[in-house]
């Protein structure tokens, strides 16, 4: 008999692992849904062997999500170790080790950043996902101790006129418009602005699509909380919504593959948020933070009570006793494993000296939150958890937490050279099908719908430009703390380059990320990255990983980024396809005075338009191609050495010179970015191209900016004589987009071209 | 034709309206009120033949717009 | 009064979601303001230190947000609740001629409650609600700029310093279009014009009242605020804190001309 | 006892999630229908003595919160 009910007046199972032979081991973990493989089972066995027990259904599944690839990253630990997170900066005040990353904003505050995914629930059930990451990534920055101020949601999908739709996926424009609403829904209503993100489509994420949520916070520096118990003795106080059987097995979930059927299967492993029970949460969290009550805090996410419970006690090198008939719950007939893993939102652990228990439970009454105790710290390593009294629980927390870890082997693919580009049948309407093409036409229907300037700090907007009929920005510049000090936040990847050349894609996307923050008038100063891959233990996605977190480590090393805080979600396959590389980056700027941040719709007539940078023939991955069809697996190079002169010598010309715009060179070219800063201000323009025209207006080359400048030769020089590149290449004024005998354009033509390019497939 | 589509949360998921509409009864003071759970409902006037094909057609609008099969139910109930 | 006598209360509940930007504004001015609670007025677990009533202050906002997650309608949760507990204190705050200034969440409030478009001095909080502030035209949550021409000949207290005559503040609302009760509209339209009880209305550009996304609810005669028959509450869509700081800074005559007139009395 | 209020507008009022929902459904190619409106229910479990006095308490929640009079009418009908 491999179950065993045990004595209990409540359902409790013992299983028999120690009779089990291996093919027992895989269908317990099986039957009880537990995700491991048969190593780890095996481990399992030998562990209570040597206490000469069997475990009860609460500890195996207790494991289990402590050992999910989500909780534990034993994928991809190993290469991000190595090839990632050695970039140091006197400013870090923590990275990656806790719930997110901690840097110096100013003397008095430091500033907080969290990226994490939120796929899997998000294809299930895309409304309820998606409101569910953004309650999760704001749980992660309030138990630093801090206020979240802005939201971020790079967005992935098929591409939106898909036919053929595998069965058990759904269209991705039912998906689009589910996770916009339920990100809308959530960030709305707890009142944090969505400031920006990204959305891209393409044909690798129909079966897979990919939600991804980043927020920003900011917190007094000398009131900043660690994910840890204070010490033997503490409290473990659980505040925030009641507990159900919602988000069951969301992690172990999350660490597979998605299957046909998944739908059915885990619809409990799809939460859903209360935003209502969140704002509160978050205000009275806050306040026991700033009256000095808390000794530590750590928010429920993946695992639930039984990860918190376990990281918080091992981070302290303490032990745990719970009562969990204590833990509030939502229905009843809940088993006590199931009290245990739930992923109910809403849900915060603190732990408090004995002293301050009943300051703390006011304040959360006062708040109209339920806070409970639920237990105890101990000294001892051990974690035991009794219910009702009966003790149900025992092992030691270091053999649970610090859990299995693979260096997984990888190949790397390597795709044939083709470089057939040539000029296009006509220039002006390609520029145009650019301009309307799904993934560079308008946001508008997205940015919209968030309210993106809540808190009102929200300085430089995601539109910028004419009211009402606004262009596109590059970041999105916030204030948060009193004084004219901001932080500049965009978010970057281009799964047509990554796919085609994971190590080029991927230093491209930060090359990008880094013109974006610039181009603001911003100094780069950290990043998170959230990177979303297929299947690990195939070795060709696992090459591409690696491929990828090593041009990410090239860059972030050469440009001296460090990288504060990140996500890994592998398993964005299904039997049809896998996700193309996304390493999706979330980029950090400092901006002195938000005053002089910089926008980038054209300002005025006559000025002079500068292209920063150099421009070779390079198409791989390019709008162009995708335009017309034509073939190019040439991935735009960069390297950090050269992106961080240009960062430096930007800068500088910002304070020397009066830039009245700035735009950064990106999908499209620069055709696209001049016309974005057309549309953006209703101003034409004229420009004079040098070589092939074609490959000046379209090619993707990295590092380069346009500016509109007063002083057009004096800026010119002060980039020459440094050695780099930089040419007058125009003027601003006029009602058209003008290339001097190669195309003109008039800027309404443009305008419409650009502005309905999404409207016409979400309807409006 | 005219049906009316009522559509309802799937049990035990949450509604966080009902919740809150709950709570605001009971602290108007309305203490004999022991839950409330929200619902929608949408009445379609349709074109066809036959109540058979209108409610083959209403169900494929249910599935493709109208509800979420991952946390809603739905029931069609014709009103004329 | 002095400035620094003058209090301040930003009133919430769950959900309220601008109060902290909001209170940030007035202290800008030197004044005290608050964030209260609702409980805080009525609620025996509230500690003796945190509790309050309404003469603790001399001027009430209702900022914007989700109170109560707007379900059931957008501010009827919050008025309701505060119908039952406070209308009295209210209706004599209102009577002694304090000023309340309801933004966004704050003006459904107000309209919830019957405080707006309060028409009848005697009875600042009319038994019924007799307008609505409803699903925007578009259906959709929109938050945008909207330039707002200002309308009023002096009876509103919050716009007697605004020296501009069309200003924007940004909106960002799913329930804002003004709707009158069917086949009363003129009466209450003239009502509110004869009374000067008509605040900002939507513009274009040009200042010529027009359509979407001018008018971002499809709001009645383009109304964006309106305020009662004595002038001293105010409710507007758009959000003049938001206009504060920089680089619009639009707003700030709204809270300047309450101060102001609370300097004079 | 266990009743639905149902609340729909008034005659004449206009239904922005209605006509949106409709504009949904024909762009989806659903071109039969004609209209389509919404309502909301609020199904509310109460305590109490007789059908009587629970409809009258239910009848004061409408007014006290869950309806505008000025756009909207509402039944009770009751489930149980
Ligand atoms: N899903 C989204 N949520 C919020 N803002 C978005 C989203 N997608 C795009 N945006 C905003 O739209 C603007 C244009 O986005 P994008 O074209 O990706 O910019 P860039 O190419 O400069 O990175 C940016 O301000 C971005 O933040
Ligand atoms: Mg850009």
């Amino acid at each position: 008999m491999l179950y065993k009910r045990a004595d209990t007046p409540f359902e409790l199972y013992e299983i028999n692992v120690l009779d089990a032979n291996d093919e027992d081991l895989v269908k317990i973990s099986q039957e009880l849904g537990l995700a491991l493989n048969i190593e780890e089972m095996k481990k399992i066995k030998e562990h209570f062997a040597s206490k000469g027990r069997n475990p009860y259904d609460i500890e195996l599944q207790s494991i289990a999500q402590a050992w999910s690839e989500h909780c534990c990253y034993k994928s991809s630990k190993c290469y991000l170790k190595q090839l990632l997170f050695d970039v140091d900066a006197e400013y870090v005040i923590s990275a990656i080790k806790e719930d997110a990353g901690v840097v110096e904003f100013d003397d008095e505050y430091a500033y907080v950043v969290a990226f994490e995914s939120h796929n899997h629930p998000s294809a299930i059930e895309p409304y309820g996902g998606a409101a569910t990451g953004i309650g999760g990534i704001l749980r992660d920055i309030l138990c630093m101790g801090a206020q979240p101020v802005a939201l971020i949601d790079p967005l992935f999908f098929g591409r939106p006129d898909s036919e053929d739709i595998p069965k058990g996926t759904k269209h991705p424009l039912y998906l689009l418009s589910g996770v916009v609403s339920g990100i809308r829904d959530y960030g709305n209503r707890v009142g944090i602005p969505t400031v920006a993100g990204m959305l891209f489509f393409h044909d690798g994420y129909l079966t897979n699509c990919i939600v991804n949520v980043g927020c920003v916070g900011i917190a007094r520096k000398d009131r900043i909380i660690r994910s840890k118990a204070g010490g033997a003795g503490d409290l473990f106080i659980l505040a925030g919504g009641a507990t159900g059987r919602d988000g069951i097995h969301g992690v172990t979930f999350a660490s597979a593959e998605l299957e046909e059927e998944s739908e059915e299967k885990s619809r409990s492993a799809v939460q859903l948020g209360n935003p209502i029970i969140k704002e509160p949460l978050i205000h009275a969290c806050l306040e026991v933070v700033e009256k000095g009550l808390l000794t530590g805090m750590k928010d429920l996410g993946g695992g639930g009570l039984s990860c918190v419970i376990g990281e918080m006690s091992l981070a302290a090198g303490c032990g745990a006793e719970v009562w969990l008939e204590k833990v509030p719950l939502k229905e009843e007939g809940m088993a006590p494993w199931e009290i245990w893993i739930s992923e109910s939102q809403e849900r915060m652990m603190l732990t408090v000296k004995p002293k301050d228990v009943d300051e703390v439970l006011y304040i959360f009454q006062k708040w109209d939150v339920p806070a409970v105790v639920v237990g105890r710290v101990t000294d001892d390593r051990i974690l035991r958890i009794y219910y009702h009294n009966y003790k149900i629980y025992e092992m030691d927390i270091d053999f649970v937490v610090s859990a299995v870890e693979y260096c997984r082997p990888y190949v790397i693919k390597h795709a044939e050279v083709v470089d057939a580009v040539s000029k296009p049948a006509d220039i002006e309407k390609t520029l145009l099908e650019m301009l309307s093409h799904y993934n560079v036409a308008s946001r508008e229907w997205i940015i919209r719908q968030y309210d993106h300037e809540v808190r009102a700090s929200t300085v430089v907007k995601p539109l910028q430009g004419r009211i009402n009929r606004e262009g596109h920005g590059d970041a999105a510049v916030i204030r948060p703390a009193n004084s004219w000090k901001g932080i500049a936040v965009t978010a970057d990847v281009n799964p047509w380059m990554t796919s085609m050349d994971p190590y080029w894609g991927t230093a491209s996307a930060f090359d990008e990320m880094v013109r974006n923050l610039v181009a603001v008038n911003s100094v780069p100063h950290s990043f998170a990255d959230c990177l979303n891959f297929g299947n690990p233990e195939k070795q060709e996605r696992m090459g591409e990983f690696v491929e990828s977190v090593k041009a990410l480590g090239w860059m972030a090393r050469g440009f001296g980024l460090p990288c504060v805080s990140g996500n890994v979600s592998f398993y964005n396959e299904t039997p049809h396809m896998s996700v193309p590389p996304t390493p999706t980056l979330m980029g950090i700027g400092i901006v002195e005075n938000v005053r002089d941040a910089i926008t980038a719709d054209f300002k005025r007539k006559g000025s002079g338009i500068v292209l920063v940078g150099e421009t070779s023939k390079e198409f791989g991955g390019s709008l162009y191609c995708a335009v017309t069809g034509m073939k190019s697996t040439v991935v735009p190079e960069t390297s950090p050495e050269k992106l961080s002169e240009y960062t430096k010598a930007m800068l500088e010309a910002f304070r020397e010179f009066k830039v009245y715009s700035c735009h950064d060179v990106a999908e499209g070219g620069l055709a696209v970015a001049i016309a974005e800063m057309c549309v953006a201000s209703g101003m034409g323009c004229s420009i004079d191209v040098e070589g092939e025209a074609y490959i000046t207006l379209f090619s993707e080359s990295n590092t380069r900016w346009i500016m509109e400048v007063r002083e057009v030769e004096e800026v010119v020089r002060f980039f020459t004589k440094k050695g780099l590149k930089a040419s007058h290449i125009g003027y601003t004024g006029g009602k058209s987009f003008d290339v001097e005998g190669v195309l003109s354009v008039a800027v309404e033509e443009l305008d419409e071209a650009w502005r309905d390019g999404l409207t016409r497939f979400t309807g409006w | 034709m005219i049906a009316d589509v009522y559509i309802e949360l799937k049990e035990g998921v949450a509604d966080p309206e009902g919740e809150a509409t709950k709570k605001a009864l009971r602290l108007l003071g309305f203490k004999n009120v022991k839950s409330v759970s929200s619902r929608k409902v949408f009445r379609i006037e349709i074109d066809a033949r036959s109540r058979d094909s209108a409610e083959r057609e209403i169900k494929q609008m249910c599935e493709k717009l109208l509800i979420n099969p991952v946390i809603q139910n739905y029931q069609i109930r014709w009103v004329e | 009064m002095d400035r620094d006598e003058i209090r301040v209360a930003v009133l919430r509940i769950e959900g309220t979601n601008c109060e902290d930007e909001t209170v940030k504004a007035f202290r800008e001015f030197g004044v005290f303001c608050e964030s209260v609670h609702l409980k805080q007025f009525y609620s025996d677990m509230i500690r003796d230190k945190e509790q309050r009533t309404f003469t603790d202050y001399n001027c009430l906002v209702f900022p914007g947000g989700f109170s109560a997650g707007d379900y059931v309608r957008a501010g009827a949760i919050f008025s309701a609740r505060l119908k039952s507990v406070l209308q009295n204190d209210l209706e004599d705050f209102i009577k002694q001629g304090y000023p309340i200034l309801g933004i966004c969440n704050g003006f459904q409030v107000l309209v919830e409650l019957g405080a707006l478009p309060g028409f009848d001095e005697d009875r600042p909080i009319a038994e019924k609600p007799e307008m609505v502030l409803g699903i925007n035209d578009s259906n959709r949550f929109e938050c945008r700029p909207s330039l707002l021409k200002h309308e009023n000949r002096g009876k509103c207290i919050f716009t007697r310093k605004l020296e501009k005559d069309v200003v924007m503040f940004p909106v960002a609302h799913a329930e804002g279009k003004v709707i009158f009760p069917k086949g009363k509209e003129k009466e209450y339209i003239d009502g509110l014009v004869q009374n000067d009880q008509i605040v900002f209305r939507y513009v274009d550009t040009k200042g010529s009242y027009a359509g979407y996304p001018w008018n971002p609810n499809g709001s009645t005669y383009n109304i964006a605020g309106i305020c009662n028959i004595t002038g001293n509450v105010l409710g507007l869509m758009p959000h003049p804190e938001r206009a504060f700081w920089y680089p619009n800074t639009d707003g700030r005559a709204v809270i300047e001309s309450a101060l102001d007139y609370l300097g004079r009395i």
